[in-house]
């Protein structure tokens, strides 16, 4: 019940803001002051299938907004936000990523989980010549001016990681991922890595958006006996199949090995998620000063969440870095602020990061292990900071 | 027959949509562009559900396919002229696609609920479908639909690129939209599906064949609902499995009622209040908004049967005419 | 002269009931013949399996020497049967006046009903109906506020309107007063007078005297008795089977 | 290539798919059957089951608690819904459809409240294997069919053999019939949707260890049933057993030849090419 208290006066905060930001509304930009509050835009789920992500999303975006306010603002400027709901439909996305833009007329948008939304978003953004960060880990390729990235590529995720669990864990590979472009381009990267290494992918498949039973798959993937199960399944499906290859009791024989769980999935899995390894750029459990700084004021701030993942952190750091940007560029001015992007450098909770000149962040690469039914990690192995590869197509 | 105050109000709704774009500003100006896309949808529906008495629950596949039918001319066809064919094929195929359900449907007489959770099935199937299906672009959607334009036979040619610009073609495009559903519910086909709705069987004695003209109705409706979906490809540029989604299908539901069924300017009333109410509560109220709709949903059902614009029907201004309110077989259909 | 509606051995079984059997009836153009019989006899059945209702499970019906049992019912309405049912069966919702103009409209083909400019033409088609049924004074008016007598009128109106060339009539003066009885047998003599074919099903015995020239009787879904009114009212047959003799 | 032990084992997928289809959808059927009312809340009645379990574990109570009160909870949940929404609503089913749709939102958003949205998770009840002709196969997966063949049993006793089931049949055939021979109508439609609400509660619960629970996963079962539903025929005891067995077979069988999403669409398909000829359906009558 606390829960809905928080989110009560989290509500108020967020009326607040927009009020605010209405009675500037319609001011050229020349006429408002230096001491004029920044704007940000801040677009999550908080509705749909998504808002397990999208709820801890917006908390770590406010945290980082208090971080910066606490610390005399943007030059000076205080940091506002204007907070909207895209419902998982990218269709509401785009309304309230015009909303953001043309009404509240924000310096620069930061946000939203699928690729589907970032396309989405990111159609509005460029077209309307505003700078737009997206913090979440995808199949990489997505080049559009103004369009920066603070989640990891696959390359971020699967280049150290592959090496390793070859090493440590097998060089037999089945594949299973959800049927769309991130698992497929993730899974290229992997079979590359395994063929070059002398490993076998011994299967891969894809499976449609809310599959109920996985028992197929999992009895194939018994009598191939691989030594690790590489899952690139998402969300609900991931967390639906990893119970059902831990209720067949194959996690003896198999190791899970992935690239698309975290903290969240973990909780949703109990025992079933212990012994699964990930590679992610963020756990919580890193053992820095500077991520226990984070976590712990996270947690002053918002003493219900339990579980910060990937996404959340991108997203924290997402508002850092504009925050930034914002800070060298001056204004939230297009060609000065796609400009001033680049080559920022930020020491985020998963040690420094920096943003590179292919739109892209050069983030960590870490491999961590589920150890307990709580959904936490310990940590493996970090590899530190991988840059970015890019090919663009999307 | 109007009475002289429904004229007053006819004419100043008018005169304020004429009016809005320079006060509204850019943003709302798009809101209520967008608002007029989904009352053609919305009429769309209100075309079979209120005029025909059948619901379907599944009326965004018919949206969704004009919509995906026209990103996918924009990104496969290059080099002509995209956008006429672009509407005629996103008119075209909810039709046939309509016209093919009813023959299966209707000629078996499945109507009533037992059609609306097929309807619904169907537009299930086809989100499916879209989310899957690679070439399609999967969850991820379709990019680049370009903006809308109207182009002359002698290389003249008009982009549209203004929000206002676009709020007034989309104005006309709704207008020319609501006199042709005006004509149809008016004329003696009009007449007829009223009375298909009121009492099948009868309509059957009189020698009607009332499963064609069900189906010629669902066609019609079906193919507004395609047009509805290729102005929205083309207004944001993007198309996604949602808009197959079983969600927008109960969203143009929830117009519809609103507004008022069987009235035709209530699917544009009930559009446009719906969304600007949403896109003014959920600046606060986000995480209530659903909450709300819920709960709205079961009130609508309980108190507000007419909608707005029935409601206001039946306002002493206006001859009454109440209807009774026991649902006719057609809509029990159990 | 040939028959305008002819069953032949004309079976129709639910389950283990046989409503219709061996059923051959023969009705000449222009005649005015009542059909009675006690409750469950097959009278409606009978009006089912003609229209295209039911479908027989034996035997054949023919409509003008055509074949049409296996019909549906909108094309069987279209060759020239009209069905007044025996409750009130309008368009509540309708005004009097819309109720008549869907029952006219039948009359085009289906791509003019798309005409408005039709409704018009058909006017005084419609206006000549309603005063042959005395509503011409309630046109405006929803079908639901008008009383029972005058549903049945309305209907009776409606299916006069798309022309048939036979037309049955289920029980037309059920739940009417007095009055509204007598102005009925005026409408259907006047009907008749006019050549049109009628088949009804009648309960009331002063009310099918006062109109029928011939009176078929059914008793278990088989004719046991045909004649004129007086001959069949002293058959002792008909008799047993009214007191539950038979 | 199929050897004995894959054959077997693909059939074992196959029946426990079936079964949880069957589980599923049996309360949406009967309570339309009986009732005329669709009732699109039937995933969320399905997913508060499932939460019924989290619950008795946050309570620490084993998760054998949790599936023996879900039925009991969502079935009482059930007759407050039909009291305080359905009851007003009898003979106008596009309202109900509309009022259970809203009722849906507002359940999946007070789960939400109440739970959180994350990911939920509780402890398995019953690990391990059973062994079959030699071959291993979950043990819980077997406990779950075995539960919904006592499941369909006990529901087929109930509407054939018992007094109660004689009264719901003559409601299902004549209302107006049925009550003027003094059966009261109101109280067996109560314990008809309180009935059908308790199997989506069950189902719920036992489906807990396989799947994810969160707050928006009812959707999909619903989608599902209504295939098994329209497939099978409405209303249809019969029709939801032979529904369940061509959906889930068919899934099963047909994901090893062409895509899950392509298998769904033909069997759509299917099933309104069957309607052409059989309106009410593949079983229905």
């Amino acid at each position: 019940m606390a829960n809905t208290i928080t989110r009560r006066e989290l509500l108020k905060s967020v009326g607040y803001a927009t009020g605010a930001s209405v009675a500037t509304l319609g001011h050229p930009a020349v006429l408002r002051a230096a001491a004029q509050p920044a704007k940000m835009g801040i677009l999550v789920s908080l509705t749909g299938v998504h808002a397990i992500f999208g709820e801890t999303m917006l908390h770590c975006a406010q945290y980082a907004q208090k971080e910066i306010n606490d610390r005399g603002g943007i030059e000076g400027r205080k940091l506002d936000f204007v907070i909207e709901d895209d419902e998982t439909d990218p269709k509401v996305g785009i309304e309230k990523a015009r909303k953001l833009i043309k009404r509240d007329q924000v310096d620069v948008v930061v946000g939203s989980i699928s690729s589907a939304m970032r396309n989405a978003v990111g159609s509005v953004t460029t077209k309307e010549k505003r700078v737009y960060l997206y913090p979440t880990y995808y199949e990489g390729g997505y080049c559009h001016d103004g369009v920066f990235i603070t989640g990891a590529v696959p390359n971020q995720q699967v280049e150290r990681f592959v090496p390793w669990i070859m090493e440590n864990v097998g060089k037999t590979f089945y594949i299973a991922g959800s049927d769309y472009i991130w698992p497929r381009e993730t899974s290229k990267v992997v079979r590359a890595l395994v063929e070059k290494r002398g490993g076998s992918i011994l299967g891969e498949e894809y499976f449609p958006w809310n599959t109920p039973d996985f028992s197929s798959l999992v009895n194939r993937v018994a009598s191939t006996k691989p030594a690790v199960m590489y899952s690139l399944l998402i969300g609900s499906d991931s967390v639906t199949f990893l119970k059902q290859f831990h209720n067949f009791g194959l996690k003896k024989t198999t190791r899970i090995c992935t690239s698309g769980v975290a903290e969240k999935e973990a909780a949703g899995l109990g025992e079933a998620g212990i012994g699964i390894v990930s590679s992610q750029s963020y756990f919580m459990s890193i053992d820095t000063p500077r991520n226990k700084e984070f976590v712990e004021g996270f947690r002053r701030m918002f003493p219900n969440e339990k579980l910060v993942d990937s996404i959340p952190e991108g997203m924290y750091n997402g508002v850092h870095v504009a925050a930034l940007a914002l800070a060298k560029a001056g204004s939230g001015d297009w060609s000065k602020l796609t400009k001033a992007v680049p080559g920022i450098r930020y020491k985020a909770p998963q040690g420094d990061i920096w943003m590179a000149d292919n739109r892209h962040a050069a983030l960590n690469s870490i491999i961590a292990e589920a150890y307990n039914e709580k959904g936490e990690f310990r940590i493996i192995k970090n590899f530190g900071v991988t840059p970015p590869q890019v090919n663009c197509f999307q | 027959m109007r009475s002289q105050p429904a004229r007053l109000l006819f004419a100043a709704g008018v005169l304020v949509a004429l009016a809005l774009p320079p006060v509204a500003g850019k943003y709302y100006t798009e809101l209520l562009s967008q608002a007029l896309i989904f009352g053609i949808f919305a009429m769309s529906l209100d075309l079979l559900w209120g005029y025909a008495g059948v619901l379907n629950f599944g009326h965004a596949a018919y949206f969704g396919l004009g919509g995906y039918l026209v990103a996918l001319l924009a990104r496969e066809v290059q080099g002509f002229d995209q956008s006429y064919l672009g509407y005629a094929l996103a008119v075209l195929l909810p039709v046939v696609l309509a016209g093919a359900l009813g023959y299966f449907l209707f000629y078996s007489h499945v109507t009533g609920v037992y059609f609306t959770i097929i309807t619904l099935v169907v537009t299930m199937i086809f989100q499916l479908i879209v989310s899957d299906w690679y070439w399609l672009g999967g969850m991820n959607g379709l990019l680049g639909v370009p903006g809308f334009a109207l182009h002359g036979p002698s290389g003249l040619g008009w982009e549209f690129d203004s929000e206002a610009q676009v709020y007034y073609v989309l104005l006309v495009v709704s207008a020319i939209c609501y006199l042709l559903c005006r004509y149809i519910v008016r004329s003696p086909f009009g007449l007829v599906m009223a009375a298909t709705k009121d009492n099948q069987e009868r309509t059957e004695f009189f020698g009607y064949d009332t499963a064609y003209l069900t189906t010629i109705m669902f066609m019609i409706s079906a193919g507004l609902a395609g047009l509805s979906g290729a102005l929205y490809a083309h207004f944001s540029g993007f198309v996604s499995p949602p808009l197959f989604g079983l969600n927008f299908s109960t969203d143009v539901i929830v117009w519809v009622a609103v507004g008022g069924r069987g009235t035709l300017v209530g699917a544009f009333v009930g559009a446009v209040l719906v969304n600007l109410l949403k896109a003014i509560i959920s600046d606060f109220l986000a995480v209530l908004w659903l909450l709300i709709v819920g709960l709205f949903f079961i009130v609508t059902v309980f108190f507000f049967p007419d909608g707005i614009v029935g409601t206001l029907r039946r306002t002493p201004w206006r001859a009454p005419r109440p209807l009774p309110r026991a649902a006719s077989m057609r809509e029990g259909g159990v | 002269m040939s028959p305008i509606l002819e069953t032949k051995a004309l079976v129709k079984r639910f389950g283990g009931l046989t409503a219709t059997n061996d059923l051959n009836l023969s009705i000449d153009a222009g005649e005015l013949r009542c059909l009675v019989g006690p409750n469950g006899a097959g009278k409606t059945t009978l009006f089912n399996l003609i229209t295209g209702k039911e479908t027989p499970t034996a035997g054949e019906i023919y409509f003008m020497g055509e074949a049409i049992s296996r019909l549906p019912v909108h094309e069987i309405t279209r060759k020239g049967i009209g069905r007044k049912f025996q409750v009130p069966n309008v368009y509540e919702s309708l005004t009097v006046y819309e109720n008549v103009a869907v029952a006219v409209h039948r009359l085009l083909p289906t791509p003019a009903l798309f005409r408005k400019s039709v409704a018009a033409e058909l006017g005084d088609r419609i206006a000549a109906v309603l005063g042959d049924v005395t509503l011409s004074d309630k046109r405006e008016m929803p079908a639901a506020y008008l009383s029972h007598g005058e549903k049945q009128w309305l209907e009776i109106g409606m299916v006069l309107a798309s022309a048939p060339r036979l037309l049955l009539l289920d029980e037309p003066t059920a739940g009417m007063s007095a009055e509204e009885t007598k102005k009925t047998v005026r409408l259907i003599r006047d009907l008749s007078a006019r050549r049109l074919t009628i088949l009804l099903i009648g309960h009331d015995m002063q009310f099918i005297r006062a109109v029928a020239h011939k009176v078929t009787v059914l008793h278990k879904g088989q004719i046991v008795a045909e004649g004129d009114i007086g001959a069949i009212e002293t058959n002792r047959l008909v008799r047993d089977i009214y007191l539950g003799k038979v | 290539m199929l050897e004995l032990g894959s054959l077997l084992t693909q059939f074992l997928n196959g029946a426990t798919l079936v079964s949880v289809l069957i589980l599923i959808s049996i309360g949406l059927a009967i309570i339309f059957g009986v009732m005329g009312v669709i009732n699109l809340a039937h995933g969320e009645f399905f997913i508060l089951g499932a939460y019924t379990v989290i619950a008795a574990d946050v309570l620490r109570l084993s998760a054998w608690w949790g599936i023996a009160l879900a039925p009991v909870v969502v079935g009482l949940f059930g007759a407050l819904v039909e009291v305080g929404i359905i009851r007003f609503l009898y003979r106008r089913p596009l309202e109900t459809l509309l009022a259970t749709w809203g009722l849906s939102i507002v359940i999946r958003q007070l789960v939400r409240i109440v739970f959180g949205v994350g990911y939920r998770a509780s402890p398995h009840p019953l690990l391990g294997d059973v062994r079959v002709f030699g071959f291993t196969y979950p043990i819980y997966r077997v406990f779950l069919m075995a539960v919904c063949v006592a499941v369909i049993a006990i529901t087929f006793y109930v509407f054939y053999r018992t007094d109660f089931g004689l009264k719901i049949r003559a409601i299902t055939q004549d209302v107006e019939m049925a009550s003027a021979l003094a059966i009261n109508t109101s109280r067996m439609y109560l314990s008809t949707f309180a009935l059908g609400s308790a199997l989506a509660g069950l189902a719920g619960a036992l489906m807990t260890p396989e799947i994810t629970v969160s707050p928006e996963a009812g959707v999909n079962f619903l989608a599902r049933s209504f295939f098994v539903v329209i497939l099978g025929g409405i209303g249809q005891l019969a029709g939801v057993l032979g529904g369940g067995i061509v959906v889930g077979e068919l899934e099963t069988l047909l994901s090893y030849l062409i895509s899950a999403t392509t298998a769904q669409a033909a069997v759509l398909v299917i099933a309104i090419i069957i309607i052409r000829f059989r309106p009410r359906g593949l079983f229905g009558g």
